[in-house]
This record gives C-alpha cells, sequence and structure tokens, in this order.
C-alpha cells in the first residue's frame, strides 16, 4: 500500500478506483449496447457542476462511453424502471448500473412483480461508497462526505449480476453513526422519542421528495393523496406530517432497500432512514428478515408463520 | 361403626340377609337409587342415627350388622310416607319391619330397648287375654323399664273419664289365639316360615 | 228417617274403643242408631295386633287379623271398622293374603284354616261419604254446624298406602272435608292433616309423641281452626289426652278440642250431646259447641 | 370483573377494532352472560383482523381515543383460515414503529377472545379503559391536532352538510 | 344527500330498562342525513318490520339503522325487510345496543351516551354503504365425508342415496370406526357387528360411494360449492385393484406377533394384515415399521405367496384432487389416557392410578374386546395380566371426564351407560362374579337408558357406589380401590382382580390440524365448534362444512348416526339448487389504479386473486393487475390492508365506511 493510501485510510478512497469501475461500466455498456442486447443503459453521466453526476439513459455508444462512476453517483437507479418514468425507457432489454443498495431495490422490486430480471442488463458494482448530502470540495470521498448508509454498508458486493464493475478496494471501518444515532433514539424514554419526532416531522413541508425518490413508492395513486377518505391529512401540518411519515414507514416495512434516497432527497433534513433502519431491525429479529439481493418471494408482511411471535397479544 | 371403613367383597356383603329382608317384606332393596325421598318425608329422620335412605343403601351393600347396630329401625313410626311416596315402590315400611322382625329374632344388637320392651309387652297381652288393656300394658312397662312415674299424671285423669279400665277379663276365644301362637312358633322351628 | 232397605253393618270396635276411644264407640253407635243403620259388633273379636305386631311380627299380624276377619263372616253385613289402626290392619291383611300366595298359605296354617278374608272391611267414614252419601247426610242435618272451623286430621294410617285401604287420594284426601261441607261446618285448609301423631311411641318415647303432636295442633292452630276432627282413637288419644302436657312443654296454649268425626255428624244430624261422650274427652269440647250454639 | 359502573372525572374513549367472527361474538356472549364493563368502549365491526389497517388506529388516536383494542380470534381459529396470522405480524411490525416515534404502548392492546370468551372481553375491556383511565388522555395526537390550526373546525352543521351533500 | 332512517328498539325492557331509547332516537335525529328517527318496542315483531318498512317508503329513505340487538341476532330480519321495502338490503345495518351496551353497563346516562354513539357509528357507515348485490355460483355436486366410522357412514348413504355422488375418505386401512369394536351395544344390547358390518358392505358396494381408505386430507381449498380437495392414498403396499382379498398372505406372513390396534393392542396380527375380518375393503396393507422386507429387505413372502401379483413394495403415496361442492366432517373421538402427559399438555393423567402402569386396570374400549365374541379371549372376560377370571371387577366412572384439575370439564356422555352395559356383559359371562361402578351421577336421558341402568343394577346385580375412587395400587394380584361410598358416608377399599376405566371421550388425533385445513373452528378441547349451539348444531361456520358424530362432542351411537343423517340433510339441502347465492361481501379491484405488486395475492387466504392483463386496443399487454374471483373470495379483507395504495377494496367494508366511523369518536 502506498504512501497515498496511506493517508486515505480512514478519510477516503483512491480515485483511480472510481475511475477503474467508470472504464469498466464504459466498456461494458459500449459493449451491449453495440450487440444490441439491450436497448438502453441507465447509468450517471457527469453533471455540470464540477464532480457532479446525473442521472442517465444512455441509448448509443457514444453516450455510453461517458457513463462514470463517482462519489456523486449517488442515486438508486432502479427508480427509473417504475412508475411514470417508465415512460422514458426504449422498449426491449434495458441495462442497469447498480450499487449494492440498489441491487437491493431491483430484487425488491423484482418480488413485487414491477420488473423482471429478464427485462434487465445489470451492471453491479463493487462498491465503496458514494457521498452525503455534504460533497467535499474535491469531489473526493472522505470520512466527512461519505454517506451514511455507506458507512455501515453491508451491500459492497453485488451478487447475482450480469456485469461486475471494478474491484472493491480495502475498506477501513467506520463509526457507524447512523446505528449509533439509532440506539441512541431507542434508549430514549418514550416520551422524550415523541418529541424528538415530532420535531422533525414539524419540519416536514409535505414536498413528497421522499417519496419520489423512493423505489418502493410505485403505486399509481398513493394512499396519502386520496381524499374519499382522506387517511392522510395532505396539507403540511404536524397531524398529517406524523401520520404521513409513520403510514410511509409502515408501507415500506419489509420492502424497503436501505437506499436512503428518502432522506438524502429530504430538503428539511429529517432522519428518515432512521424509521426505515428501525423497521428493518424490527423484521430481523421477529422473522429474521432482510433485504436482499436476490428476489424473494414473499416479503416478511406477507406471509406468517403459525409460531410467530405473539407476546404482545393478550 | 359408624364411619368405620367398609371393605366390599363377597364375603363383607352378606346377601344372604339381603335377600330375607327382601322375601320377608316383599319389596327389592336394588330397586332405590337413593333419590332420599323417605328420608325427606320421614317424620321420625331426626331421631334416626341413618336416615331410612341410609339403611337402603346399606342394605343394597348387604353391610347387615350397621343395619342392625342403630337405633334407627325402632325408631320408625310405620306411618307409611316412605312407602306411598317412594319413587321406585320400595315398601321401606315393610322393609322396616322385616329388619325389625330380624333383629328380633338374632335378639338384635339394637340400643332401643323401650321401643322393643312396648312391642313385646304388647304382643304378650295379646297371647294372654286377648285384647289390650292399656292400664296393665302402662303400667307393666313403666315396671320394666324402670320408669315407675312416666305419664303418672295422666292415670287418674284418665280413670276418671272412663278411658282406663281397673278391670278386664280375658277373652272368650284365647285358646284361638294361643293355636295361632303356638303353630306360627311351629312352623318357624320347622324353617317353613321367617 | 226411614231408609229404603235398612243397611246392616258388622262392627269391630277394637280395643281402644273399649277403652281410651270409648267416646269413639259411643258416638258411633249413636250415629248409626240415627242413621238408621244396623250395627252389630262381632262377638269375641280379639285385638288385631296393631302396630307393635307387624313391627315385629309380620306373620302374626297377618294371622290374627285373618282370624278376626273370619269370626266377621259369622255376622251379616259389610265390616265397619272405626279405628283407623285397626281398619289399616285388617285392609293390610286382606291385601297381603290375596296378593301374596306363600304369606296366605302360612296365615292358613296359623290360624288353622281357610284364609277366608273376602269379607268387605269398610271404615266409617266410607259409610257416610259413599254409602249413606252426602246428599243424604246434608238432606238429614237437624243442626247444620255454620260457623265450627274444623281441621280434618287424617293421621297416617287412613290412606296409606294407596293401594291398601283404598278410602281416598293418598296425599289429598277430601273424604273428611266433604262430610263437614255437607253439615254445614266450614274445614279449614292446613299443612299437618296427614302427619304422623307418633302413636306407636306413645307408651314407649313419649317424648318423641309430643314433639310430632305439638306440630300437628301448632299447624291446626295457625290455620284458625275452632277444633281438631280425627277418624283415630291413637290420634285422638296424642292430641286430646297429652294435649295440656304439650302445650306445658312448649309454652303455647292451643285449647283445641279434639272431635271424633262421628261425634260431629251425630250431632248435627241431632244425636243429643249427651249421647256422644263429650264428657269422656279431656278437653271439653262443649264450651266451644254452646259458644257456636250447637247446644 | 363487574366494574362499578360511576362516572368518573376522566371518562377514556376506548376503540375496539374486532373481528365479527369471535372477538365481537364474545363481546355478545359478555351481553347474554349480563357481564359488566366500563361503558367506554366503541366497537367497530370487521370481517377479520386481517382487514384492520394500522391506518385505523393511527387515525383512531388522532381522532380522540385514549385508547385503541385490536382484537380477533385466536390463531388458527380464524374464519378466513389465516388473517389473523397475517394480521399478527403487521401489528407486531406497527407497535415497534409507534414506540419507536414515542407512543405509549400502553394505550394499544392486541388481543385473541374467542366467540367463546365472554369473560376474557369483559376482562381486556376493563383493563385497558381502566388502565387508560390511569394514564389520563391521549395528548399527543390531539395536539398535533390543534397545533395549526390553519382553518375552522369542520364540525359546523352547515359544513358537515355542505360535506354530505357531495356525498 | 343520505336520508337515513334510524330505529330504536326497546327489546321489551332489555334495552329501555338501561338506555334511554328515547333520547338515543332523538340524539341520533340530529345527525346530519338522517331523515327519520324513532323508537320501538319490539323492532323485530311484524309491527316493528311494518313500521320500518314504511318509513323507508314514505321518508324516502336511502339507508336504515336498526339500533337493537346484536346483527348476529336479527340482521337477516331486518335487511330482509328492508329488502321488501324496496331497499338494498346492504345498507340495512344495525346499531348492537344490547349485547353490547344495555346488558352490560348499569349507568343509564353512560349507557345512553354510548348507545348514541354506536348509532352514529353506523350511520356514517350507512351513509357511506353501497347498494350490493348477491353473488351466484356453481354448486359441484358430489360430498366429501371424512371419517369412515358410524357417522361418517351414515351420511355418506344418505347422500348417496339421494342421488348424489360421495368420496369417503378413511384415515386407517378399513372404514368401521369405533364402533365395529364395539361387543354389543345399549340399550338394547344388540351385537354391534352385526348392526354395522352391513353398513360397512352397502358403502363399498354403493354406486354413487367411491372410497379412499388408508387416505387423509392433505388440503382443502375453495369454498362452499367449490371446493378443492386433496387427498392423500397412503401407499398399502398392496394394489387395490388386483388384491382379492384371499388372505394367504395374511397367513404366510412370518412376522405374527405385533399387537393389534383393533384389539387395543390385546391381540396379535401380523405385519401385512386387515384390522379385522370384516374389513372393508378387504384388502390388507403392509405396516412398514414391522415388515421385515421393509426393515430390512430381506423376506417378500407375501409378494410370492399373492397369486394376483398385488403385493407392491415400491407404492408410494398418491395425491388425487377432487371437486367437492360440501364436506361432511365425521372424525370421531379417542380415549382419554391415563398416563403421564407431557409437560405442559392441557390434560393431566392419573398418578394415583398409577399412571397406566397396572396391567390389569383397563379402558371400557379394551374391556369392550375382551367382551367381543370376535376379540382377543374370544369374548371371555380375561384380565391381561395372566389370563385368569376377575371375580371381583371394579368399574370407574368419570376417569378424565369432570375432571376440571385434570384439565376436561365436559360430560363425556356416553361412558354412564356403557359402563352399566359393561356390567351386564360381565354378569352374563362370569355368573359368581361381582361388579362394582363408583360414580358421581348417573347421567342416563335417553330412550330407554335410565331403564338399562336401572336394570344393571336391580336384575344384574351391579353394586353401584356413589363416589369416587381416590387411589389404586397393585398388591400381589390384586388392585386395591380405596373409595368412598358418600351415600353411607364412610371410605370403601375393594380387592379387585381387574378394574375398568370410563376414560373421558376426546377428539380424534390431529383433529385440531384438520380443522386448519378446512378453515373451521374448535374448543380448547378440540372439539369441532358448530355455527349455533342450537339452531346450527350441524353447521359450521365455514359454509358448506358440516359436523357428524363425536367429532363435535361426545355422543353415543343414536345421537351420531341423527346427527349424521341431518348432516347428510344439510348437504342435500345444498345440492338442490344448481347456483348458490353468496353473500356479495367480497373484494373487489379497483383497475385503474392497482399497479399489479401483487402484495394482496401473497395474503389471501382462499387463493382468490388471479393476475389480470390489461390489454390495449392493438392486443398488447398493457399492464399485469390484480382480480379478485367473488365466487372464490372469502371477504376478510386481508387484501385490502396489505395493499398500500388501497386498490382492492372489500364491499361492505370499504375504507370510506370504516373512517367515517372512525370521524364520530
Amino acid at each position: 500500500m502506498n504512501a497515498k493510501a496511506q493517508k486515505a485510510k480512514g478519510c477516503g478512497i483512491e480515485p483511480a478506483y472510481y475511475d477503474a469501475v467508470t472504464q469498466a461500466i464504459r466498456s461494458e455498456a459500449v459493449k451491449v449496447l453495440k450487440e444490441g442486447a439491450v436497448s438502453a443503459v441507465i447509468g450517471y453521466l457527469p453533471g455540470r457542476r464540477k464532480s457532479a453526476a446525473v442521472p442517465a439513459v444512455v441509448t448509443t455508444e457514444e453516450e455510453a462511453g461517458r457513463l462514470i462512476f463517482s462519489p456523486a453517483c449517488v442515486n438508486n437507479l432502479s427508480l427509473y424502471l417504475t412508475k411514470a418514468k417508465k415512460g422514458i425507457l426504449p422498449g426491449g432489454k434495458i441495462g442497469i448500473v447498480a450499487k449494492g443498495c440498489d441491487l437491493r431495490a431491483l430484487a425488491g422490486l423484482m418480488g413485487e412483480s414491477q420488473i423482471k430480471r429478464d427485462d434487465l442488463f445489470i451492471i453491479g458494482i463493487n462498491c465503496a461508497g458514494v457521498q452525503g448530502a455534504v460533497a467535499a470540495g474535491n469531489g473526493q470521498l472522505t470520512e466527512a462526505s461519505i454517506a451514511k448508509k455507506c458507512r455501515e454498508c453491508t451491500a459492497h458486493t453485488p451478487e447475482g449480476v450480469d456485469f461486475v464493475a471494478g474491484t472493491l478496494p480495502h475498506l477501513d471501518g467506520l463509526t457507524p453513526l447512523e446505528a449509533e444515532e439509532l440506539a441512541r433514539i431507542e434508549a430514549m424514554p418514550q416520551a422524550e422519542r415523541w418529541a424528538y419526532w415530532k420535531e422533525q416531522f414539524s419540519r416536514c413541508i409535505r414536498c413528497m421528495a421522499c417519496r419520489q425518490v423512493c423505489p418502493f413508492c410505485y403505486c399509481e395513486q398513493c394512499l396519502c393523496d386520496k381524499n374519499r377518505p382522506q387517511a392522510v391529512e395532505s396539507s403540511p401540518r404536524p397531524a398529517g406530517n406524523t401520520a404521513w411519515h409513520i403510514v410511509r414507514a409502515m408501507h415500506l416495512a419489509g420492502r424497503c432497500a436501505g437506499c436512503a434516497e428518502c432522506e438524502r432527497s429530504c430538503p428539511m433534513d429529517i432522519p428518515l432512514n432512521l424509521l426505515n433502519r428501525r423497521m428493518a431491525q424490527e423484521l430481523k429479529e421477529l422473522y429474521d428478515y432482510e433485504a436482499s439481493m436476490a428476489p424473494q418471494e414473499k416479503g416478511p408482511l406477507n406471509q406468517y408463520k403459525e409460531d410467530d411471535d405473539q407476546s404482545f397479544i393478550k | 361403626m359408624k364411619n368405620k371403613m367398609m371393605r366390599l367383597s363377597n364375603e363383607t356383603m352378606n346377601i344372604g340377609f339381603v335377600k330375607k329382608v327382601e322375601s320377608l317384606s316383599g319389596s327389592s332393596v336394588r330397586r332405590c337409587f337413593q333419590c332420599g325421598k323417605c328420608s325427606a318425608g320421614c317424620p321420625m329422620s331426626a331421631f334416626m342415627e341413618h336416615p331410612p335412605n341410609r339403611i337402603v343403601r346399606l342394605l343394597q351393600l348387604g353391610q347387615w350388622e350397621r343395619v342392625l347396630a342403630g337405633r334407627s329401625i325402632w325408631y320408625c313410626a310405620s306411618c307409611e310416607t316412605c312407602t306411598t311416596r317412594c319413587p321406585n315402590k320400595v315398601d321401606l315400611a315393610s322393609i322396616m319391619d322385616a329388619l325389625r322382625k330380624l333383629s328380633w329374632d338374632a335378639d338384635g344388637p339394637s340400643k332401643e330397648s323401650y321401643v322393643q320392651l312396648a312391642n313385646r309387652l304388647f304382643i304378650e297381652n295379646i297371647r294372654t287375654y286377648g285384647r289390650q288393656y292399656e292400664l296393665r300394658l302402662g303400667a307393666a312397662f313403666n315396671m320394666k323399664s324402670g320408669q315407675f312415674l312416666k305419664d303418672l299424671m295422666l292415670g287418674p285423669k284418665l280413670l276418671s273419664k272412663g278411658k282406663l279400665k281397673m278391670f278386664h277379663s280375658k277373652n272368650r276365644n284365647i285358646a284361638q289365639i294361643e293355636g295361632i301362637f303356638k303353630r306360627i312358633e311351629e312352623m318357624r322351628k320347622k324353617g317353613e316360615a321367617l | 228417617m226411614t231408609p229404603k232397605k235398612r243397611l246392616n253393618y258388622s262392627y269391630y270396635p277394637g280395643c281402644s274403643l273399649h277403652a281410651s276411644g270409648r267416646e269413639y264407640d259411643i258416638s258411633t253407635r249413636a250415629l248409626f242408631k240415627a242413621l238408621g243403620l244396623g250395627l252389630k259388633e262381632v262377638p269375641d273379636w280379639f285385638c288385631c295386633g296393631a302396630t307393635p305386631a307387624h313391627n315385629v311380627d309380620e306373620l302374626l299380624s297377618l294371622s290374627l287379623c285373618a282370624k278376626n276377619l273370619k269370626m266377621a263372616e259369622e255376622v251379616e253385613g259389610d265390616l265397619a271398622v272405626a279405628c283407623a289402626a285397626c281398619f289399616s290392619r285388617l285392609k293390610h291383611a286382606q291385601h297381603k293374603i290375596t296378593h301374596d300366595e306363600t304369606r296366605r298359605r302360612q296365615v292358613e296354617t296359623a290360624i288353622d284354616g281357610p284364609a277366608d278374608v273376602k269379607k268387605p272391611v269398610k271404615h266409617i267414614l266410607e259409610i257416610l261419604a259413599r254409602e249413606v252419601g252426602l246428599a243424604k247426610l246434608e238432606e238429614n242435618v237437624k243442626k247444620p254446624l255454620l260457623g265450627l272451623k274444623v281441621a280434618c286430621y287424617y293421621g297416617c294410617l287412613l290412606t296409606r298406602p294407596p293401594e291398601v285401604p283404598e278410602l281416598d287420594d293418598c296425599e289429598d284426601p277430601s273424604i273428611m272435608e266433604d262430610i263437614l261441607r255437607a253439615l254445614g261446618a266450614e274445614p279449614v285448609q292446613w299443612s299437618h292433616r296427614m302427619e304422623c301423631c307418633g302413636a306407636n311411641f306413645t307408651l314407649s318415647r313419649p317424648g318423641v309423641v309430643m314433639k310430632l303432636s305439638n306440630a300437628i295442633l301448632d299447624s291446626a292452630q295457625f290455620a284458625k281452626a275452632d277444633c281438631i276432627m280425627v277418624a283415630c282413637p291413637l290420634c285422638h288419644g296424642n292430641l286430646d289426652i297429652r294435649q295440656e302436657s304439650i302445650e306445658n312443654k312448649n309454652q303455647a296454649s292451643y285449647e283445641l278440642p279434639i272431635f271424633y268425626f262421628t261425634q260431629l255428624v251425630a250431632l248435627a244430624l241431632g244425636v243429643p250431646s249427651t249421647d256422644l261422650g263429650f264428657d269422656s274427652v279431656i278437653i271439653d269440647p262443649r264450651p266451644l259447641l254452646r259458644e257456636k250454639q250447637l247446644i | 370483573m363487574h366494574a362499578e359502573q360511576v362516572k368518573h372525572d376522566f371518562e377514556p374513549k376506548v376503540v375496539a377494532f374486532v373481528c365479527t367472527w369471535c372477538t365481537y361474538a364474545g363481546a355478545d356472549l359478555a351481553g347474554t352472560s349480563r357481564m359488566q364493563y366500563p361503558p367506554n368502549v366503541r366497537v367497530l365491526k370487521f370481517p377479520c383482523t386481517g382487514r384492520i389497517d394500522p391506518v385505523f388506529i393511527l387515525r383512531a388516536f388522532q381522532k380522540g381515543a385514549d385508547g385503541v383494542l385490536v382484537s380477533g380470534c385466536h390463531p388458527g381459529d380464524c374464519h378466513y383460515m389465516a388473517g389473523n396470522f397475517h394480521a399478527r405480524r403487521r401489528f407486531a411490525a406497527f407497535r415497534a414503529l409507534l414506540d419507536f416515534v414515542g407512543v405509549d404502548l400502553n394505550r394499544l392492546q392486541f388481543s385473541w377472545v374467542s366467540a367463546a370468551e365472554g369473560g376474557k372481553w369483559v376482562e381486556v375491556v376493563t383493563e385497558l379503559t381502566e388502565r387508560v383511565r390511569g394514564m389520563g388522555p391521549m395528548k399527543e395526537f390531539k395536539e398535533l391536532e390543534l397545533e395549526e390550526q390553519w382553518s375552522a373546525s369542520l364540525s359546523t352543521p352547515e359544513l358537515k352538510a355542505a360535506y354530505d351533500s357531495i356525498t | 344527500m343520505s336520508r337515513i332512517g334510524v330505529f330504536v328498539c326497546h327489546c321489551g325492557e332489555n334495552i329501555s330498562r338501561t338506555v334511554d331509547v328515547e333520547q338515543v332516537a332523538a340524539a341520533a335525529g340530529n345527525i346530519p342525513g338522517v331523515a327519520f328517527s324513532c323508537d320501538y318496542k319490539y323492532m323485530c315483531s311484524d309491527p316493528g318490520q311494518n313500521l320500518l318498512k314504511k318509513a323507508i317508503a314514505e321518508h324516502n329513505l336511502t339507508g336504515v339503522v336498526v339500533a337493537a340487538c346484536s346483527p348476529r341476532m336479527h340482521e337477516k330480519t331486518f335487511r330482509k325487510a328492508a329488502g321488501a321495502a324496496g331497499l338494498n338490503p346492504y345498507v340495512c345495518e344495525m346499531a348492537n345496543i344490547r349485547e353490547h351496551c344495555s346488558w352490560v353497563h348499569e349507568n343509564r346516562e353512560m349507557a345512553t351516551a354510548k348507545a348514541s354513539d354506536i348509532v352514529h357509528l353506523m350511520v356514517e357507515r350507512v351513509k357511506k354503504g353501497k347498494s350490493l348485490a348477491p353473488i351466484t355460483v356453481p354448486v359441484t355436486k358430489k360430498a366429501l365425508v371424512i371419517g369412515g366410522g358410524i357417522a361418517g357412514i351414515q351420511a355418506a348413504l344418505d347422500i348417496a342415496d339421494a342421488g348424489h355422488q360421495v368420496l369417503v375418505v378413511e384415515r386407517e386401512p378399513s372404514i368401521g370406526g369405533h364402533m365395529a369394536q364395539l361387543s354389543e351395544t345399549f340399550p338394547t344390547l344388540d351385537c354391534s357387528q352385526c348392526i354395522m358390518t352391513p353398513k360397512m358392505v352397502d358403502v363399498a358396494n354403493h354406486p354413487n360411494i367411491t372410497l379412499y381408505s388408508y387416505s387423509e386430507i392433505e388440503k382443502v381449498e375453495g369454498y362452499i360449492g367449490n371446493f378443492q380437495v386433496t387427498v392423500r392414498k397412503k401407499a398399502r403396499s398392496v394394489d387395490e385393484s388386483k388384491c382379492t382379498g384371499c388372505g394367504v398372505c395374511i397367513a404366510k406372513c412370518p412376522k405374527k406377533k405385533i399387537p393389534n390396534e383393533f384389539d387395543q393392542g390385546h391381540g396379535m396380527r401380523s405385519a401385512i394384515y386387515v384390522p379385522f375380518p370384516q374389513a372393508v375393503p378387504n384388502t390388507p396393507v403392509i405396516d412398514r415399521e414391522n415388515c421385515t422386507m421393509f426393515q430390512s429387505g430381506k423376506c417378500g413372502v407375501c409378494a410370492k405367496v399373492c397369486g394376483p401379483g398385488a403385493v407392491d413394495y415400491q407404492q408410494e403415496d398418491t395425491l388425487t384432487v377432487e371437486s367437492i361442492g360440501a364436506i361432511v366432517v365425521a372424525t370421531g373421538f379417542k380415549l382419554y389416557s391415563i398416563d403421564r402427559k407431557p409437560e405442559g399438555s392441557m390434560i393431566q393423567g392419573y398418578g394415583e392410578f398409577g399412571y397406566g402402569t397396572i396391567p390389569d386396570i383397563v379402558d371400557g374400549m379394551t374391556f369392550e374386546r375382551l367382551a367381543s365374541a370376535s376379540g382377543p379371549t374370544g369374548g371371555k372376560i380375561l384380565r391381561p395380566s395372566d389370563g385368569k377370571e376377575p371375580k371381583q371387577i371394579v368399574f370407574i366412572q368419570c376417569v378424565g371426564s369432570r375432571a376440571r384439575e385434570k384439565g376436561i370439564s365436559y360430560c363425556s356422555k356416553i361412558c354412564c351407560m356403557y359402563t352399566a352395559k359393561h356390567t351386564m356383559l360381565y354378569h352374563h359371562k362370569v355368573h359368581d362374579g361381582q361388579a362394582y361402578v363408583f360414580f358421581m351421577d348417573a347421567r342416563t336421558p335417553g330412550k330407554g337408558y335410565d331403564e338399562f341402568w336401572r336394570r344393571a343394577v336391580e336384575e344384574e346385580e351391579a353394586v353401584y357406589i356413589r363416589g369416587m375412587v381416590s387411589r389404586m395400587y397393585q398388591k400381589g394380584d390384586k388392585i386395591i380401590v380405596m373409595g368412598s361410598d358418600t351415600l353411607v358416608g364412610v371410605q370403601v377399599e375393594i380387592e379387585a382382580d381387574m378394574v375398568v376405566l370410563a376414560t373421558a371421550v376426546q377428539p380424534q388425533e390431529g383433529a385440531d390440524l384438520l380443522a386448519q385445513k378446512l378453515g373451521i373452528s374448535y374448543d380448547k378441547y378440540n372439539f369441532y365448534s358448530e355455527a349455533h349451539a342450537k339452531l346450527k348444531p350441524v353447521e359450521c361456520a365455514t359454509a358448506g362444512i358440516y359436523l357428524a358424530g363425536a367429532c363435535q362432542g361426545p355422543k353415543d351411537i343414536p345421537d351420531t348416526v341423527s346427527q349424521a343423517s341431518a348432516a347428510a340433510a344439510k348437504v342435500m339441502t345444498l345440492f338442490a339448487k344448481d347456483q348458490l347465492e353468496r353473500d356479495p361481501v367480497v373484494a373487489k379491484v379497483n383497475e385503474k389504479y392497482c399497479v399489479g405488486c401483487f402484495a394482496c395475492k401473497k395474503v389471501c387466504p382462499y387463493g382468490a386473486i388471479e393476475e389480470k392483463e390489461i390489454k390495449d386496443r392493438q392486443g398488447n399487454v398493457v399492464k399485469v393487475i390484480a382480480y379478485v374471483n367473488p365466487g372464490v373470495c372469502g371477504g376478510c379483507g386481508t387484501c385490502q390492508a396489505t395493499c398500500p395504495s388501497k386498490t382492492v377494496e372489500l364491499d361492505g367494508y370499504t375504507d370510506e365506511q370504516i373512517m367515517a366511523m372512525i370521524e364520530t369518536l
């Protein structure tokens, strides 16, 4: 390990790694487009700003040659396979660049009959991590800029993909900030917890960014948009906000892939992924369920065992 | 005796005794299903250590000693309430008669001597005089039972009202009566009757 | 009054009617005379054995009764019996001897002759209510017993068990009440019509008798009866002779005259009260009768 | 079991979401057996606990419930075979979520009450009512409702009539 | 605008005693959308129903709430009345202010307030209610009878005689059940097999009956009129179509010392066997656990001697799927065992009787086999330990039954009678023996039953002792029985040669598992629950499934046969129509918004949800969405609670209705 790498230890990942991944993606994307194996590849193109990246659907070899992978490639691209965004895709098999967490989302969507594995060419990334909400000035990934979810990622290596891009560099163990935060909140007295979340939810402006970026919020009509009956108030007031976030967390329980896009996209910095993580933790404890990179037939809340825990039921 | 454990077997259950009772009374003891109606209506229940239904119960189990030991059978008033009301037509009044007879014969282990004495005197009176003479009966009973003053107050009153005769004569048919007694005794000796 | 055809009865008074129950005998004879009925005592009858005999020796009891019944054959007319105990024993004997072949043979050996027990045995109540008839009684009333509240006491022997005396309903008889109504008296409804007075223990266990008889007296008083009417010399003895001691023992005051039904019937039919043996009883009924203007 | 039925200073609102086959019938049995329990509970009948959406519980709390009971058939007894099994998982998860956002789970009771368990129904309802009574009103969601009340209440008859006329 | 009518019932005084009904009616009148409200003494009476009908017409009502008793009581009544008045029955609802209010509360003020709230809830529910039309589904006219005891046999014969196809599934190698094991039957003492075996043969020969013996129910799907039942035919190792029933295989089988289950383990059978000579079918079965061929691969004698070559060691279980319209459950009972029970079992054994370790303490069924002419002793009463004739025999009733502490509080109903029968059989066979019976109560309701019991006591000289046995122990070759006679009030001790226990009747092994497959409910003892204890004693709550015999609760033969015929009658009633009308409370999918995640399909207990392709005009599949088969849907609504966007909705329980109710709080 060279000196530079030594320096990066604990504070960042070598840019060369991203370059290598970028090259691998480009060549594979060009190849599959050229072969006609896919009609388009969903990936990342450089953004207008320096060190930025934007999701893109590329249909030509030329465009594919410009695909990148960098710490700024935060988006979960599986989003573009569902919802109204489906319309931007040409017909036929689609290539998609997927980080580990994105891959879990893809698997989840397959389990929910939203996409078919056969319709996809998945370019999986040996992902060292991406940046969080605050990017480093030089666009490199540092301990300060790495996304919280990546600090305790368990999905670095893609499984069951058609192509794997890049090799995983050595990764240093980082303090799991999110897990610590979760533990901290859980340790609070109940009233304090309510106060905490009341404060968080009160900031919500109901921009629905969290819903927009969530690969699993693909419903044609969200329950929370219905007004006959109106189960969740739609105006950004505390009651409706609280209900919305509880309902959202409940609807994602057992489905959430842990990409944390909701939290990243939240303009009000509400720690939404904590809710999702708490539910994932509970379902792991109760039913030994974890989101995986392989499609599962039924989610934990769509099945049951006769001897499920019922200690809470009188 | 009353609370002693009961060992049941063909040996401890005296079925022969029960058969005698059934034969004398002409009534089955097995028919009784222990509803307790006899005891419920018995005017003498309160004076018995085994109420009537239990007497039958003990007979069902062949427990003859327990039946005869108590004074219960002697405290039966022969009012026939039990017999009249028994849902199973168990003629308990006759069963009581039979039990007293068997106890009498066996010079039974009964504790009730007064009633037995009264009966004995009554029957002796018949044998001797052919009819009852109440004064004689009462006096004899008081003498023999040692209760010399019993009902003493009633005597003069009754005498003055002409209710007790001071004197009486033997019935003219007394020989015939004696004959009846004799022939019954003979029959029993020969085993022709119980 | 003369019946179209004179009815004749043979008569078995029994031991009590010759002693403690003599007023029963007296009033019975007076009544029969008033009704124009013949009544001839069976000569040389002897004791039926009563309760003591059957209590310890049923065969003796049956034999004595069978012999008496046989002797009664000698006298014309159905056998009229006044004493409830004698009536019960004679009927029992008839019933048993007719229904139990073994017993019949044993009885025949005992009395040394055929057990001829066919003679109809009738209680005097039966004769009054059924043979003379209530209508006739009512017709002949001279002195209606108006305003006299009577507790009719049947005791245990008159009706039980139903298949033996065949006198009346064994749990709810009405023969005494029917007769009384015909005489214009007022029978009361009361609880102890059929309860035992304990006669069997009158000699041996008077304490028992006092207790049982007290309940009867108490019940009659509760029913606001002026007097009690009986058909059995043993019952009469317990209720009348022992009434004072019962009162003393229970701190009660009953003063209930005890009538034989024959006395009341005869009175209503106009037999002079002096002929009915009212002087023989312990609780003098005459003040009551005077109060009701019956004498 | 016979709760003393005198009016207290605080009478909590308790809502029971029950299945029609077991718990509703169990509550009927409590009635036919003339058992007594606090009159605070309002029963909403569902075909099955499987039909009960967590949103209903949330809504009930928002609308002023101080306690919520969800009750259905015992495991294996579901009239629809498995509705209660699905409900069991759903509510296990929902409970955890509510707990995490700071809702006192003492206000939310789950139970199995069969059609034969009139006594158990009484017991469960009485226990929840008395527990919630002891805890006082459920302020949390009500406060949220009151905060930033932008529009007038919908409860005026005119508005209600207008709203209903849409239907 | 809704025009709802509210009718508040007094129910005589049942409601009005605790609830101010006038106030409730008045309060209801103030609820927006309520056009009419009143109270009435008896809404369910004819005048009450007429009041409802008249009000619907006069006030042009669009919905009705009857505040009265439980809908389980009169919902049908009022829906019918509303229907007669031209209203859709499904906009008629009941507010339960009796069972849920007036009967359970004493405080008038609070009860009245609660009643008003309940009425308000239901008014809102009706306001959002929709008119629904009944669903019709076809009926498959073939019945399944589970269990081939006397109950199953009777039900099967009755249905088959009515001209319908019947499938009888029996777990054991032969039909006959417990009745085939009995020696004589009370109260007539006629030989059980003499009356049973002709019926068994009738089943085998009936053209409308298909018999699957040695088979079990694997899976039940579908619903009334349209069940799909998977039956597992267990490997018999003998080809039924080839076997002639000659019995040579049995005669030649070298393994002959296997305790015979039919004789309660007191007789022996071979490894290839028929349970008893009159078995139907008379096809042997190989007990693979005891067969040398299956255990060591060396033998094969039966195959060698079998002329038609019916023995097939390779035979495997086969699964058959049958379309069935109605199911009769007749799985019968088993007898309680006094053995030590596993830790945590609800049922306890009898330590005071030695936990079943004393060989001459047997149960009633064993005594039946001993008394049976076809039994292991040829009908002689001989005790198991040494084959001696017992001279003192003690019968004990209520062993397990009515013993709350042992886990069973019910009366097993048949024991008093069969014990009386046992004493008679014993007395007939052992003239110098004495039978004693310990009993708590003699319960003999039934035609000729009490007379039968009295005969045992009065003529057959059984000594009945009213009292229970406290303890029994072996002493030499005697069993010391320590009991009490409560009538005398003393302890009783008997040195018995043999003791027969009238052990409790329990549901058949695995009754709960079968119930779960069938989707029917059962009580804490695993007896199946009828839909109504008095008025629907034969039906299960699950439509199309009926009960017969002791699987529902202890029953004797006459009761069992009666119920079996009743169940058969119910099946025939169902089969009398080609179409069945179903409750329209079923789920529907909003095709516009469904995105086809199929969470609903995953949770549907009925498998009622199918995938449906939505195509454009060119025939291209635009999307695949969920579709609910209304004939299969059971109406539980689990799909709706699971659907994130609520695009599947249960009619009669829509979110709109429920939310409207919650809004009233």
